[in-house]
């Protein structure tokens, strides 16, 4: 009889507590949002899967030896799971219309603002008192402006393990959320002729530019900003495999098997970070608030720097591309595309913003390189 | 030896317990779900796959930051006691 | 000359000892019946070639620095292999004829007696002096009868990783051997007027309760039974992933690529256990002798739950599904088709045999944490 | 605590800096190399995939070993110096 | 503006030494080399740009916890990357002509003699104190000559891991090479009567003697020469593999997703041994020549043992294919094939040629067996 | 360093008469299999691919313990000797 007592005592029903059972509660949440709305879904299944298997209690599965503690020290302490990601981003991005209109890569800059001033945001609420966080934290918190998961999720890692969990689900949640946050700030900074400009058509690029391009970009970050070359690199690594057009099967493999494998895993390390004692603590609500901020903020700045390009250039920009200089891609891109065709029902801005898009992305890796520069020593 | 007989009864008994509470619960909880399930969705509907088109709105955000405000207060009221 | 002589003994004619022979003629048995026979192939062609591997004398390759013995270590050791094949194999299964009709849990339930039953053998055995297993290894032999490959595997790794090779040999084999084990034993306890029964068409599945299903059963694991939340909840992930039906290129991994290269090394990992020090013990025919008892035992007592189901039931189910009840998945259920065929030829029972087959996985997966958990503590 | 701030400002400032410098660099760079590109290459040629013919010429070889001496000669005398 | 001067320290234009510089062009010329003149894409273009990664100054990508030396530890320190290429390439090897006509196992292991003299031209090099190779290092140098990739990098990476960018980019750049470096040779050595020698048409083989001749081969490894059982052990898996035909599954996976991804880690672990202080040594120069000189052996000897062999022989060989005894497969077959029908138009020698060319790979993989045997001790 | 040289030359000479002995094992092997097979099949048989019917008789299954119970005893008592 108390060998019975002692397996009701092995059962979750007796040692579960609250906190585990909200964080459960949030898991099931992430997969309705991602299964019934569409958020994410590659990222945020496993990602709410793992929270979920993180808070089983009496059993090692995010800790010690448990499976996905397993996969957290193999693939995200390590660095090795986001930089796989970014090869496969990289294999699968298409250069063209950036190459096609240059400029627009400072889109891409201008919305990086939005990182840098959530750090700064960061700053201000621990000196008033409100949060406590270091300046890696509010550096890793930033980089949730950058709305590119892999760049999040490496930049937490090294910056501010304990607060990957929130991180994460802080840049998958809002990339997902890009269709509601963005237009009515895009909306509000432009004015309905400036939505209605139309761009003029983009050039063919050649595949010699297409292959160049990966390397210049690499020797450049090498001679500017070493500290992004893990990043940019194995992005123009993933990029060069496709572009080269010789390595048809690596790149597939890269596009297909091996970013797929990958994401399960990181997906389940992410999540194997969603354990209560980590997640349910009042920073993270100060990471989504400012997750929210950063993402705004990078929209609004990248409409703007369109419309002070379009001060000095004689082939106007349509400003609403701007906002998808956060990257987010492509969904930032669809975005400017909906709201242009509002405004002229004709003009057709996606493969327009696709260039601000990945300048986006190479933005926010650089902004990367300088944090871990410069708060990661 | 004959102690370790004895375990070996005991965990016969018991495993053989814990497996058919188990799934007689499964079983339970499976037949409730697909009476709920069934009451609100009468049809068999086949989801689209892959489904590309964002039904979000505004309200999963304001949920998502709501319940994890929620818990997280209360986990702080109850650290707090 | 003497250099000659150092030579010469480097060879494996020389170094080669009988025991190493016998199991290289072992290995080569297992392949035989892999390619000319049928036997489970996917997993006894792996582990008989890593087995002749593992018994080369004068060079590592199961022990030390060895790829085999790195394989097992980064895979076995850590129960990362199983768990992964786990996860694809929910990936592959449709819990469709289960949703449908959730009584044939308990056939599932049942046939798990025989994983219990065997336990009790083994240390029966001890206890009269036959052999000399520890409560663990009893167990590990024991689940040898849940019919079910990654769950033998995982639960033999963490309580007797000395018999690992043994018990995995015997699970594969016995599962090969289902349609001949079975059907005596099934014809003993049935009469002709009982496998005549034809069953209820089954009723469809909405994809909502397939997509919550998983999520019910791990929930259930959390509160019940948290030491079979590492296999089951991997399990339940693969099958989530499936049928959300919105990461299909995740699912399709899971199902491809990705257990196919886990196959692939966790056979060898598997084979570099069959080295004639480990093999070559009196416990291996123990095990053996065992492992065909408790796929007996399982068989017959899924097939007197099914009877014991139709006194107190209206709808009646045909006896001959409960032999499915031991998983084996679909080998079994195919079994109780045939058999089925054979006394009533317009009988379709496999619909209907697939419901206990897989609550066979979930049914040993649940009797494998209550071994971890009290015999692994 | 006001000096985290004040290292939070520094931070941003040549952060911004950093991604407008590396941006625009990038731009220059970029435009510098389509115009090489076409100049020489005046039509959009697309290459032929995954090409199994070898084209390799005997100048090749030579410059791999020629690049290669220059340079590991260049390192050597530099290292005596 | 202190800190604005610390920002310059950290670019790469201040850190980057003359050495990295030349490193990066040489990793530039590697991909040109790949992508315009179809050099062994799939094993430069990763080399390359690892070359260029590693190079990168003042961020750690192929040092410390840098993500290609993690690669490196990974898969090279331990051997498993280049084994589990050689598995993929075993299931997509067609030993069919081998056996049609097994004497051209001879062709094989002729070509070896390439790897054997340039053991010894590198330690007379020594002795005559142009350069200063250990026995170890001569053996890893000699082993370019064995004209396979994996077998080099695995054998380099036990015996010289210093010197294993230097070996890769060696093996390789000669592989690639091979339709320039062996013409010339085989055209000295033969006369135009030789080379326009027919053979006879090949009998067909059954799968029965497919599925036997890998357990064979792995058997007489076994008896033979054990040290070299890792490399031809793994080579026979996946021959076993695909030839079964019962585990397509597992062989299409092993030949594609599986092969593709280690060699997307394996190339970039090469890559981070090209390291200015570890490439730019004196001694790349001595192994880049004695590579060169060990293919031009091992074509020499080949084509002379076919000569001897048609000494006493009744179906005479076309000395032609004792060229792809070397392996590099199948590039020196479709050389041998070439330059035959420069000589008669219609005498297709291609699949006479893939005998000695699969018989090089075993050929090859013994040599690597013997050095690792007393030169690894 | 003479040494090394002769080392360099035993070696070499072990290594290339390792590689003829083997392969010349492999021949005489292949052909003598190839023999024996071509005898018992004389015709070529393309296998059923990934046969999911089971051919398994009740033998192999003897076979199996019986071949590793022999194995097993000659183990124990040459162990015991
Ligand atoms: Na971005
Ligand atoms: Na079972
Ligand atoms: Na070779």
């Amino acid at each position: 009889m108390s060998r019975l007592l002692e397996l009701w005592q092995t059962t979750g029903i007796v040692q579960m507590t609250l906190p585990q059972l909200l964080m459960i509660a949030i898991g099931l949440l992430l997969l309705y949002l991602a299964i019934k709305k569409g958020f994410e879904p590659l990222l945020l299944i496993p990602i709410g899967f793992g929270g979920i298997l993180a808070n089983i209690p009496g059993v090692d599965i995010a800790v010690g030896d448990g499976i996905l503690h397993q996969f957290y020290v193999m693939g995200l302490e390590t660095g090795v799971f986001p930089l796989l990601i970014f090869m496969g981003v990289g294999a699968m991005t298409d250069f063209g219309p950036l190459l096609a209109n240059p400029k627009t890569l400072l889109l891409g800059a201008a919305a990086q603002f939005g990182i840098f001033s959530t750090l700064l945001g960061a700053l201000y609420l621990t000196d008033i008192g409100v949060f406590n966080f270091t300046l890696q934290q509010a550096a890793a918190i930033g980089i949730i402006g950058g709305a590119d998961g892999p760049t999040a999720i490496y930049v937490a890692g090294i910056l501010a393990p304990e607060m990957l969990g929130a991180i994460a689900v802080a840049a998958y949640s809002y990339m997902a959320l890009v269709p509601l946050i963005q237009p009515p700030i895009m909306r509000a900074l432009t004015t309905v002729e400036e939505r209605k400009i139309t761009m003029v058509q983009l050039r063919e690029v050649s595949q010699t530019e297409k292959i160049i391009f990966p390397l210049l970009l690499l020797i450049l970050v090498a001679l500017v900003i070493p500290s992004a070359a893990p990043l940019l690199g194995m992005f123009c690594f993933g990029n060069l495999m496709k572009e080269s057009g010789v390595v048809t099967r690596l790149s597939d493999t890269a596009q297909n098997a091996l970013i797929n494998i990958v994401t399960i895993l990181l997906g389940l390390s992410v999540g194997s970070k969603l354990g209560a004692d980590q997640f349910l603590v009042s920073s993270t609500l100060g990471i989504l608030s400012l997750g929210m901020v950063a993402f705004s903020i990078g929209t609004a700045t990248g409409v703007l720097m369109a419309k002070l390009m379009n001060v000095f250039s004689v082939h106007k920009v349509n400003p609403l591309i701007g906002a998808a200089g956060v990257s987010a891609v492509p969904m930032a891109a669809r975005v400017a595309n909906k709201v242009g065709l509002e405004a002229n029902p004709n003009n057709f801005l996606l493969m327009h913003a696709m260039g601000p898009n990945v300048a986006g992305v190479i933005g926010s890796a650089v902004a990367a390189g300088v944090l871990l520069q410069f708060a990661g020593g | 030896m004959d102690n370790l007989l004895a375990q070996g009864v005991e965990l016969a008994i018991f495993g053989m317990g814990t497996v058919f509470v188990f799934l007689a619960l499964l079983i339970a909880a499976t037949k409730t779900m697909s009476a709920i399930v069934l009451r609100f969705e009468p049809e068999v509907v086949s989801p689209t796959p892959d489904a590309g088109a964002h039904n979000g709105s505004a309200l999963d955000q304001g949920r998502i930051v709501a319940i994890i405000s929620a818990a997280i207060t209360q986990h702080r009221n109850k650290n707090k006691q």
